[in-house]
C-alpha cells in the first residue's frame, strides 16, 4: 500500500519560500502566476496492514513527525494497488 | 539469480568506454587473453586521465616534493607535513569541474565530501575547507544559476559536516562560460604517529566495506552507458550526477576517527572517482598483494545491480578498510554505533591477482600490477601557442595616462572579481570548530592547532589571465602570492598542493602550457624550499575546441609557532602609519585595470623577482612576531589603489579612511592601479616609526611612506596633485555591493 | 556544576561546547550518547548545535524521538536546567518544551555573522551575570532561525518575560534593519515559564574562548554557574 | 485555475530524506514502513489562461525553475473550479 501524503503550510503562517518561488515566476515572464504555496509531498511504502489499520498509523505519523502541528497541516490518500 | 548477459568486448564497445585500440591490445598481451567486459571496465577507469595521469606524470616528475617536513608526499589520498608537537597537517585540493557544469549543486557539495574523505582517512580530523571557482560571462544568466547551485552546494554540505569553510576565490572570465571550475581544499590534523594509509597488506586480512550502500549513481562517464548495447530508456533512468549526503558524512567521520584509536587498522582509502575499482586496487597494489571479493556482499541500494556496475559506481561516502583478521567485530560495533553499515566483502591474498565472484562466479580475474601501473605514460607533444607573441606586447604610448584616478578605482572595487566576496562565504559556516582566528575577508585565514600554541594559514590563489599571457610566470605568481597572503597573516609556508586545470592535452599548445605551468610551480617552491605534498590534474576543460585559460591552483599551508602573532589586512586606528614594503614599477600588462577600462587582456606579465620576494615575506613576518605592525595586505589585483581602499573598509568592525601623499617618477595609472608583485601595504603606530624602517632596510626592502589612517574619505596625492578623493563609504559601497546584488 | 553534552547524530558543535565548559570554565563535563537510556546526575544539559539527522524533513524533528530524549524531557520537567544551542533550539521547539518554531531564514540562505544582540530579561539562571538592555556580540550560523509563534504565544512570552535574546543594532536599538532571519520581534533566544529552559540560535560557545579579543558569550555560562 | 505540481526525485537518484525519514519511522515502531520518499509539492495560482495554454506554461515552469531536470521528475493537474 502507498500513502501520499500533503503536508502544507496553514493558513496566516507566511509562506516565504512560496513567495519567493512567485517573484521568480513573474521576473521570468510568467505574470498569470497569482500565488505560489510551497509543501512537502511524502510518499510512504506500507505493508501487511488493512486499510483502515494503515489510516491510523499513517495519521499518527503525520501527527508525531511528518507534519510540525504548529505551522503545518496534512493530508492523505491510501493507494492499495501499488 | 542469475547475472544479465553482459555485452561482447568488440573494437565498438571498446571506444564507448573510451580506451583506444592500442591500449586494448596492450591489455590483450598484459593478459595473454581477452578481458570480459566487467575486466574491460576496470581497465578503462584505471586507465583514465582522471586515475592514470597518463598526459600529466611526465611533467609532474618537475615539482619539488621532498623537505625534512615531508611526512607524506604525492601519491596517497592527501599530502602530510609535520608542524612539530607530534602533530601533523594534511592537506589536498581537488576538483570538481564537471559534475558542478551539470548539477551545480550536487556537484559542488560531493566536491566537498571528497575532499574531506581524503583527509580523514589518512587519520586526521578535517578542520578548514577552502575553494577556489570559476565562472564564465556574468552577463549569461547560467552563470548566475551556476554560482548560485555552487555555493549553496558548499554551503549545504560544510555547513552540515561542520568543518568550517575559511576561505577562497571567486573569479569570473569568458573563459570559462562551458567549463566553470570548482576546487575544493581540505586541511586536517593527525597526530604524527597515527597517520593511516591505502594499504591492503597481510595475507588473511579482512576487507570491510564501510559507508552508504552502493548506487547506479555516477557510473563512470554517461559516454560508456550510451554504447548501443543500451536502449534510450536505460540511460535516462541513470543519472550520472552524484548526491551527496552530509549526514552520512559526518557519521563516516567520527566513526572512522573513533575506529582509528585501535591498532587492527590496517589500511583505509576511500572510494572515491572509479568507487572500489581503485581503492581494492591501488591499496593491494601498495602493498604488493592480492585481494579477493565477494561482490553479492557488497551493501546495494538497488535491485539487479551487475559487477560491472557495482565496480564502477561512484555513490558517495563510502570507505574501504582492511583490518587485521579477528578484529571484524570489534570494528563492526564501531560503525553499528554510528548506524553505519560495515560489511566483510574479502580477504588479502598472496597472489596478487585480484579476484571477484558474485554469486559464485567468478567475475573479475587480473594481475593487479598490470592494471595499476601498466597505464601508458605518454609523453604528449608540446607547442608554444601562436597567440603568445600576439599578447606579450603593449605599447604604453596609446594609453594616455590617467588625471584623476576615482572613476577607475570605483569600476574596479565594483568589478566582480575584485567585489567583497562575503556574500558567499557568510552562507558557509566558517566559525564552527572554534579555531578560526583570522576569517574570510583578510589575505589568508588562520586556524588554531588545538592542543598546541601554533596555528596555521592558508589561502588559494591563480591570476589565470597571467597564466594565459604567460603560464611560466603566472603559475610564479600564484605560488608568490599564496605565500604572500600566508606571510601577510604571520605565517612561513611549510606546503603546497595543487590543481592544475588545463584544456585538452591532446593539443600540444595546452600541453605546452601545463609544461610551463608546472615548471613555474617548481621554480618556486624549490627557491621558498616548500614542497608541493598532493595535488589534482583536471584536463580537458574546454568546449567545442574553445580551452579555459590555463589555470594552475595553489593552495598553501603556512605554520605560525606563536598563534597569538597572527595580523590581518585591515587598518586598525586612526592616526596610525601607513607604508609600502616593495617597489613598483611602470607594469600595467595584464592588469584588471586594462581589463576592465580597456577591455585588453595583453602586455607583459608583471616581473618577479624571487629572492626579493622571499625577503619581503621574511620581513613581513618578523615585524608581525614582534608585534610592529597593525595590518598587513598584500597588495595584488588592482594595484595599490585597491589595496589601500580594502585596508579601509575591509575590517568587520569599522570602516576607516586614509590619506595619501605619494612622489614618484613612473605614470599615474601604473602607480595606483598597476600589479607590480611583492609589494605589501602596512600600518603601524607611529611610535613604531624608526625601528620598523630600521629593520626594513636591514633587510634590503624598499619603504615608502604613504601616509596616514583616519578621516572620512580616501584622498590621494600624486607629486603634489589631487589624483583620489573619495568618500570612503561611497567607495566601500561600490565594493560591497556587486555580488551581493548579483548572487541574490 | 556538573554539566552534560549531548551527541546526537549530526551534532557538530557538540566539541566546541566541551571545550568551552571543561577547558575554559573547568567545569565537570561529560557527554551524553543520544543511544542513552537514563541520565546521570547532571545540573546543566547542553543541546548543542549542528545538523542533527542531517536535518532532514525539518531541523530537530528527527532528533525529538531519540532514545535519550524521554530522560531528558523528565529532566526538565524536573526543573533541571536545559540550554538548547542553534540546533538544540530547534529541538527544544520540535519536542514542545519551548513555544513556537524555527523557520527558513527570511533571505533562504544560510547565515554565518557575528551581530549584536540586547539582553531582555537578567532574572534568568542563563543571563543573571549581566543586566538587561546590554548587548553582547555574538556569532549566529544558521539557514533555519526566524522564530514564529502566534500572536496568543508571543503575547504570553511577552507577559511572563521569557523573551531573553533580541537582534539589535551595536548601541543595543532593535528594528527590523537589524534583524538577520526574520524572527518575529527579533526574538533570538526564548526560556520557558519557569525560566530553566533556554533556547537561543546565537553561539555562545562560539566567543567564550580567551583566544579570541570577545569573550561576550560567557555570560551565559557564568549565568549558570553563578545560579547552580 | 490552480496548478497542482508533485516534484520527485527520479529513479535511482539517493534520496537522503526519504532514508532519514524511512529509519526514524521505523525506530518509532512502524515496522510495516518499507519506503519512504519525499518530494516536493507545489500550487500555482495562474489567471487569464486556457486549459491548453495553461498547460504549456505550467510545464515550462517546471523545466525551467521547478524541477531540476538532471535530477527530479515532475507532473502536474489543472484545476480549473479554483
Ligand atoms: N569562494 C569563497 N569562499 C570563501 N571565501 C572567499 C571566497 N572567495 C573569496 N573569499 C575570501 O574573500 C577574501 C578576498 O578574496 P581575494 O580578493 O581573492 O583575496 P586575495 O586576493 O588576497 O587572495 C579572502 O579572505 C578570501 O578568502
Ligand atoms: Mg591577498
Amino acid at each position: 500500500m502507498l500513502a501520499k501524503i500533503h503536508v502544507t503550510l496553514k493558513d496566516g503562517v507566511l509562506d516565504t519560500q512560496g513567495k519567493a518561488v512567485h517573484h521568480a515566476l513573474n521576473d521570468l515572464g510568467y505574470e498569470e502566476v497569482q500565488g505560489v504555496n510551497l509543501g512537502k509531498y511524502v510518499e510512504v511504502q506500507l505493508d501487511g496492514l488493512s486499510q483502515a489499520e494503515a489510516e491510523d498509523r499513517v495519521r499518527e505519523m503525520c501527527q508525531k513527525l511528518l507534519a510540525n502541528p504548529v505551522i503545518e497541516s496534512y493530508r492523505f490518500t491510501l493507494d492499495s494497488q501499488e | 539469480m542469475p547475472l544479465p548477459p553482459s555485452p561482447l568486448v568488440n573494437i565498438d564497445n571498446i571506444e564507448s568506454l573510451g580506451l583506444t585500440l592500442p591500449e586494448f591490445e596492450r591489455i590483450q598481451h598484459l593478459l595473454g587473453r581477452n578481458p570480459n567486459w566487467t575486466e574491460l571496465g576496470i581497465f578503462s577507469v584505471m586507465w583514465s586521465e582522471h586515475c592514470s595521469y597518463k598526459s600529466s606524470k611526465v611533467h609532474l616528475k618537475n615539482l619539488p616534493t621532498e623537505g625534512p617536513r615531508v611526512v607524506q608526499g604525492p601519491g596517497e589520498n592527501a599530502g602530510v607535513v609535520d608542524i612539530g608537537d607530534g602533530k601533523v597537517a594534511v592537506f589536498k585540493i581537488e576538483s570538481h569541474n564537471h559534475p558542478s557544469f551539470v548539477e551545480p549543486f550536487q556537484g559542488a557539495a560531493t566536491g566537498v565530501g571528497g575532499i574531506l574523505r581524503d583527509i580523514f582517512t589518512m587519520g586526521a580530523r578535517p578542520i578548514a575547507l577552502l575553494n577556489s571557482l570559476r565562472f564564465g560571462d556574468p552577463e549569461e544568466p547560467r552563470t548566475r544559476y551556476l554560482l548560485r547551485g555552487v555555493v549553496n552546494g558548499i554551503s549545504s554540505y560544510g555547513n552540515c559536516v561542520g568543518v568550517p569553510n575559511v576561505g577562497g576565490e571567486i573569479n569570473f572570465d569568458f573563459c570559462y562560460d562551458n567549463n566553470n571550475l570548482v576546487n575544493v581544499f581540505c586541511l586536517g590534523v593527525a597526530d604524527k604517529d597515527r597517520i593511516f594509509l591505502g594499504n591492503a597488506s597481510g595475507v588473511g586480512n579482512s576487507v570491510l566495506y564501510v559507508g552508504s550502500k552502493t548506487g547506479r549513481d555516477g557510473i563512470h562517464g554517461a559516454s560508456l552507458l550510451a554504447s548501443s548495447e543500451f536502449d534510450e530508456t536505460t540511460e535516462a533512468k541513470r543519472p550520472t550526477v552524484q548526491v551527496g549526503d552530509p549526514f552520512t558524512e559526518k557519521l563516516l567521520i567520527e566513526a572512522c576517527l573513533e575506529a582509528m584509536e585501535h591498532d587492527w587498522i590496517v589500511g583505509i582509502q576511500d572510494m572515491g572517482a572509479a568507487g572500489l575499482t581503485s581503492s581494492s586496487f591501488e591499496m593491494a597494489d601498495r602493498s604488493g598483494t592480492g585481494v579477493e571479493l565477494d561482490l553479492s556482499k557488497v551493501p546495494m541500494r538497488e535491485t539487479g545491480m551487475t559487477p560491472f556496475e557495482i565496480l564502477l559506481s561512484e555513490s558517495q561516502e563510502r570507505m574501504l578498510f582492511v583490518i587485521e583478521k579477528g578484529h571484524e567485530e570489534e570494528a563492526k560495533k564501531i560503525f553499528e554505533k554510528w548506524d553505519l553499515d560495515a560489511v566483510v566483502i574479502g580477504q588479502v591474498t598472496d597472489t596478487g591477482v585480484m579476484r571477484m565472484t558474485m554469486e559464485g562466479e567468478e567475475v573479475v580475474n587480473l594481475p593487479i600490477h598490470a592494471v595499476v601501473e601498466s597505464a601508458p605514460q605518454l609523453v604528449r607533444p608540446t607547442k608554444k601557442p601562436n597567440y603568445i607573441e600576439a599578447v606579450d606586447t603593449l605599447n604604453l604610448n596609446i594609453i594616455p595616462d590617467l588625471e584623476r584616478g576615482e572613476g577607475i578605482l570605483k569600476l574596479l572595487l565594483k568589478s566582480l572579481n575584485i567585489a567583497d566576496k562575503s556574500w558567499a562565504y557568510k552562507q558557509y559556516d566558517h566559525m564552527v570548530g572554534i579555531n578560526t582566528l583570522v576569517m574570510p575577508g583578510s589575505d589568508a585565514a588562520v586556524i588554531r592547532v588545538k592542543e598546541t600554541n601554533k596555528a596555521l594559514a592558508i589561502s588559494v590563489d591563480c591570476n589565470s589571465r597571467y597564466c594565459h599571457l604567460n603560464p611560466f610566470r603566472g603559475a610564479q605568481i600564484a605560488v608568490a602570492e599564496c605565500f604572500r597572503n600566508i606571510a601577510c597573516s604571520g605565517g612561513v609556508p611549510i606546503g603546497l598542493t595543487n590543481c592544475l586545470n588545463f584544456g585538452n592535452p591532446e593539443k600540444p599548445e595546452i600541453m605546452w602550457q601545463f609544461e610551463q605551468a608546472v615548471l613555474g610551480i617548481g621554480n618556486v617552491c624549490n627557491y621558498f624550499s616548500v614542497p608541493v605534498v598532493s595535488g589534482n590534474v583536471s584536463l580537458y576543460n574546454e568546449t567545442k575546441g574553445k580551452s579555459i585559460y590555463p589555470t594552475p591552483v595553489v593552495a598553501a599551508v603556512g605554520l605560525l609557532e606563536d598563534q597569538t602573532k597572527h595580523c590581518t589586512q585591515w587598518f586598525k586606528n586612526p592616526g596610525d602609519h601607513i607604508a609600502l614594503l616593495g617597489l613598483t614599477l611602470e607594469e600595467i600588462g595584464g592588469t584588471d585595470y586594462l581589463e576592465n577600462y580597456l577591455d585588453l587582456c595583453q602586455g607583459s606579465v608583471p616581473a618577479l623577482d624571487i629572492k626579493y620576494e622571499r625577503m619581503l615575506h621574511q620581513l613581513c613576518v618578523e615585524l608581525i612576531q614582534n608585534d610592529l605592525i597593525q595590518s598587513a595586505h598584500d597588495c595584488s589585483e588592482g594595484g595599490l589603489a585597491v589595496a589601500i581602499a580594502e585596508s579601509c573598509f575591509s575590517g568587520p568592525n569599522q570602516t576607516l579612511g586614509a590619506t595619501i601623499e605619494l612622489k614618484s617618477s613612473i605614470r599615474n595609472d601604473a602607480l595606483m592601479f598597476g600589479e607590480s608583485q611583492s609589494r605589501i601595504v602596512i600600518s603601524y603606530s607611529p611610535d613604531k616609526k624608526e625601528v620598523i624602517e630600521e629593520r626594513v632596510n636591514n633587510a634590503g626592502i624598499d619603504f615608502s611612506s604613504l601616509g596616514i589612517v583616519g578621516g572620512n574619505d580616501l584622498t590621494v596625492q600624486l607629486n603634489d596633485k589631487e589624483f583620489i578623493k573619495e568618500k570612503i563609504s561611497t567607495l566601500e559601497e561600490a565594493w560591497r555591493e556587486p555580488l551581493k546584488r548579483y548572487g541574490g | 556544576m556538573k554539566c552534560g553534552i549531548v551527541v546526537f547524530p549530526g551534532s557538530n558543535c557538540d566539541r566546541d561546547s566541551f571545550h568551552i565548559l571543561k577547558e575554559i570554565l573547568g567545569l565537570e563535563t561529560e557527554w551524553i550518547w543520544h543511544k542513552e537510556n537514563s541520565l546521570k546526575k547532571f545540573d546543566l544539559i547542553v543541546l548543542p548545535g549542528g545538523f542533527s539527522y542531517g536535518d532532514y524533513l525539518r531541523p530537530g524533528a528527527i532528533a525529538k524521538f531519540s532514545p535519550i530524549m524521554k530522560s531528558i524531557m523528565e529532566y526538565a520537567e524536573n526543573g533541571g536546567k536545559l540550554l538548547g544551542i542553534c540546533n538544540g533550539f530547534q529541538i527544544l521547539l520540535e519536542c514542545g518544551l519551548l513555544p513556537g518554531v524555527l523557520m527558513r531564514n527570511i533571505s533562504h540562505a544560510f547565515i554565518c555573522d557575528t551581530v549584536p544582540v540586547r539582553l531582555e530579561n537578567d532574572q534568568t539562571p542563563f543571563t543573571s551575570n549581566s543586566s538587561k538592555g546590554s548587548v553582547l556580540k555574538l556569532p549566529i550560523a544558521h539557514a533555519d532561525g526566524r522564530y514564529f509563534a502566534d500572536e496568543n504565544t508571543l503575547k504570553e512570552l511577552e507577559d511572563n518575560d521569557q523573551v531573553v535574546l533580541r537582534y539589535c543594532d551595536s548601541s543595543g536599538m532593535v528594528a527590523s534593519e537589524n534583524n538577520p532571519n526574520g524572527s518575529l520581534t527579533n526574538i533570538a533566544g526564548i526560556v520557558n515559564k519557569s525560566k530553566t529552559i533556554c533556547g537561543m540560535m546565537p553561539h555562545p560557545e562560539r566567543q567564550a574562548d580567551p583566544a579570541w579579543p570577545n569573550v561576550d558569550g560567557q555570560v551565559i555560562f557564568r549565568s549558570l554557574i553563578q545560579s547552580s
